[in-house]
């Protein structure tokens, strides 16, 4: 019944990584009324215990990182990432600087891609749209019965940060 | 002696837009001490500027310090670097470029207004005053051709022409928001609830701002009288009827008030440079390196903007400096914040208007 | 009170402020600045649009017969147009047209592909620049 | 832009001899590399005035100590700790580490490197 639920209404959660907040206050006017993308069901949370899409904006500078990946392994699978504008996606202008790598997947995977700068809220509908399909398939790859398929692997999922650390420890050993 | 507890507040959190991290002393309930961590989104912009561009391509890399005011950030740049090779903007590049600011002042208080709604618990008025912005932002649209980033100033004037069209949507569009602020102007004002979370909340004294140099509204909210639109000949803002706000409370009251009454007065200047545009190019060609050494000041929704520039001619430039408004406003900020509240935090940090991608570059 | 009660029975008469966005298009004023197009009939290879970019996300890759091939990077162009006023041919050879890019998933990699392209034209200029070097000299 | 050399000995004197909060406007603290030497520049502004901005400036060896005007100004911190990061010079009580990690690369600014 929750899976029900999280396909229908799907969490955000939003993270700046160093953007020229273009961006973010893009993904706040398609929350806003005209472009409204609470129509999905969808809300944006603090939480990342609770939420199932990560919005991820700016190239990702050396002091946030942590804090992303951080983010990241708090977030409870299935989950997708979605880059929103084009610093996030390649680097955009500050691809060059010392301070930045070139992009938020040198650090998270990253499911969609959203370009534009500033991205318009209807690109990020658009993203956000396809986040949902894509969404909608690992939560299905999820249930699979893996231990009848004999897919299961060890390393395969990480719910916190602790049991990483754990298991990349043993894995040296 | 009491006990004292740490509390972090961000780099992440559901009230804030921006990384930055702030970390609470507090006393019961009560703020002791503070201390902002502002590090998060250094990019090194001013190295690039430096190192990878050339002169003529920074004005559109600059405007990515910061999405909301992306236009004075270029603005100012493309002031300094016309102080040093000398090229004469005419007067319509002059007063296109007014109107872009001040349209960007307006949607840059609005969303400041609506924040503060929002971290004040009333989520019904963030809404309202989200919707009314987009008004600006289809001005902006329509004449830039982009919502955020304009990318409308370059070296010796500017990049597009407004035609008739435009000016008539553009009065159109204004005459509907007017009224729709003074709605909001009454809700802030009148509304009962409201004002136990503004009013005396977050205050500042007239001393403290200027001891601590705080700037934009900030400061004009407590009576200093600072802007740079005041301060400067390079545009006819007297022209057209630029009149400087003042309040004298200094707390968020007093802020969210000046931002209303400054867009009203930025709507009023917007329609006088709309009625007397004068004719003439928009664009002046430019020639030669830069040498020798500029500032630059503009006023920007947040405070003043400076540019400090030196060339030794090359088509890269030697020194680039940027002072932002949050810059030199959080030594204010922190100021503020003792001897408040904790719950009332995420309200007095949204009236501040901070913004940390300025601050880092 | 009463303003409040018919401001309230007005605005449900009024229709809904929100666009339904993906099922009815948003309207786009004129002259939008989106994605960036290139017909290479017209175009004189001056190269000036790839020397005027801020992210350089346009790249002439050089083959050693001397002709040229553009590529164009959406997901890293900031959609300044700073290229379409350099180029002396602006509106046969490169123009802004007013769309905009869609999102794309991962697969497509629109990052890790670019970047060995960029190294690559780099040594293809190189390349060609040795061999004209060569020709010369013989 | 008004330009006033001084010197490190002198630095504290001069700008509290010149600064009065009343008056002045303090802008903020900027450094600039010759090459061979940096020069520190401490910017003024008069308010409600027309007039230009001043600039006290400084010229010193990478290796010096200046001292740290925050007895002065106290919001001067955040500008000597930006100039601090970015050139790798050295003010007396301003730490490191405003805006760089540890492992990012130090004194970007520098020419030398």
């Amino acid at each position: 019944m929750f899976e029900k639920f999280r396909k229908k209404s799907p969490w955000i959660l939003h993270y700046n990584a160093g953007s020229c907040n273009g961006c973010d206050i893009e993904i706040l006017a398609s929350l806003a009324p005209k472009y409204d993308l609470e129509r999905f069901g969808i809300i944006n949370t603090g939480n990342p215990k609770q939420s199932d899409i990560l919005l991820v904006t700016g190239p990702v500078t050396l002091k946030s990182r942590e804090r992303l990946v951080e983010l990241y392994s708090q977030m409870p699978e299935p989950k997708v990432v979605v880059a929103i504008g084009v610093c996030t996606c390649t680097g955009g202008v500050f691809r060059k600087m010392y301070n930045v790598k070139a992009g938020v997947d040198r650090y998270v995977p990253v499911d969609v891609y959203v370009p534009g700068c500033a991205s318009s809220p209807d690109q990020i509908i658009d993203g956000v749209v396809q986040a949902l399909a894509i969404l909608e398939e690992k939560s299905k790859d999820i249930e699979k019965p893996k231990r009848l398929f004999g897919e299961l692997t060890n390393n395969s999922i990480f719910t916190n940060r602790r049991e990483m650390a754990k298991k990349i420890k043993h894995e040296k050993n | 002696m009491k006990k004292t507890i740490n509390i972090p507040y961000g780099s992440q959190h559901i009230a804030l837009l921006e990384p930055v991290r702030f970390q609470f002393e507090t006393q019961n309930e009560k703020i002791v001490g503070v201390k902002a961590d502002i590090g998060y989104v250094h990019r090194g912009i001013e190295k690039a500027c430096t190192s990878t561009f050339e002169y003529k391509q920074i004005p559109s890399v600059v405007a990515r310090v910061c999405g909301l005011c992306a236009i004075t950030h270029s603005l100012t740049y493309v002031m300094a670097v016309e102080q040093i090779i000398d090229v004469n903007v005419s007067e319509k590049a002059k007063y296109l470029r007014m109107l872009m600011v001040e349209l960007d002042r307006i949607h840059s208080h609005m969303l400041c207004l609506s924040h503060t709604a929002e971290n004040a618990g009333y989520e019904a008025l963030f809404m309202q005053i989200m919707a009314d912005r987009e008004i600006i932002m289809d001005i902006q649209e329509a004449i830039s051709g982009n919502r955020v980033q304009f990318d409308f100033v370059c070296i010796g004037g500017v990049n597009r022409d407004i035609t008739d069209e435009i000016v008539k949507f553009i009065i159109k569009s204004l005459n509907e928001l007017q009224p729709k602020i003074e709605d909001i102007f009454d809700m802030f004002e009148n509304n009962w609830s409201l004002s136990l979370k503004y009013k005396g909340i977050g205050a500042i004294t007239k001393e403290n701002a200027s001891i601590y140099n705080a700037l934009g509204p900030l400061a004009r909210a407590a009576g200093l009288e600072t802007d740079v639109r005041a301060e400067s000949d390079y545009y006819p803002y007297e022209k057209i009827g630029y009149k400087m706000i003042l309040e004298q409370t200094g707390d968020i009251y007093g802020r969210n008030r000046v931002r209303l009454r400054e867009i009203l007065s930025s709507i009023d200047m917007i329609k006088n440079i709309l009625c007397d545009i004068p004719e003439g190019n928009i664009i002046e060609k430019v020639k030669g390196k830069p040498n020798g050494e500029s500032v630059a000041r503009l006023e920007a929704p947040r405070g003043e903007i400076f540019y400090y520039l030196k060339g030794v001619k090359q088509a890269m430039l030697d020194r680039v400096r940027t002072k932002t408004p949050t810059f030199s406003g959080i030594p204010a900020m922190v100021e503020i914040f003792k001897g408040q509240e904790y719950g009332d935090v995420p309200a007095i940090l949204a009236s501040f208007d901070p913004c940390m991608s300025c601050t880092a570059k | 009170m009463i303003s409040a009660i018919t401001k309230a029975f007005s605005n449900l008469l009024k229709k809904p402020y929100t666009c339904n966005y993906p099922v009815t298009p948003v309207i786009k004023p004129k002259n939008y600045r989106g994605l960036i197009k290139f017909n290479d009939e017209y175009c004189i290879w001056c190269d000036k649009c790839e020397k005027v970019c801020p992210p350089n996300a346009i790249i002439f890759k050089q083959f050693e017969d001397g002709h040229k091939v553009y590529n164009y990077n959406p997901y890293l162009c900031i959609y300044c147009g700073d290229c379409i006023r350099a180029c002396p041919k602006t509106g046969d050879a490169l123009w802004q047209c007013e769309e905009k890019g869609l999102p794309s998933i991962s697969k497509d990699a629109p990052n890790d592909d670019w970047f060995i392209l960029e190294k690559e034209a780099k040594q293809s200029r190189e390349n060609y620049k040795a061999i004209k070097a060569a020709k010369k000299k013989s | 832009m008004k330009k006033i050399e001084t010197n490190s000995e002198n630095l504290k004197d001069d700008i509290s001899a010149f600064y009065d909060y009343k008056i002045w406007h303090y802008i903020t603290v900027n450094g600039v590399d010759l090459g061979d030497k940096m020069e520190i520049q401490y910017l003024f502004k008069k308010y409600g005035n027309k007039e230009e901005v001043v600039c006290y400036f400084l010229t010193m060896d990478y290796e010096k100590e200046i001292p740290s005007i925050v007895s002065i100004i106290p919001s001067a911190y955040l500008g000597e700790g930006e100039v601090v990061d970015m050139f790798g010079v050295k003010i007396k009580e301003i730490p490191k580490g405003l805006l760089l990690e540890e492992d990012s690369c130090q004194a970007p600014l520098r020419k030398a490197q």
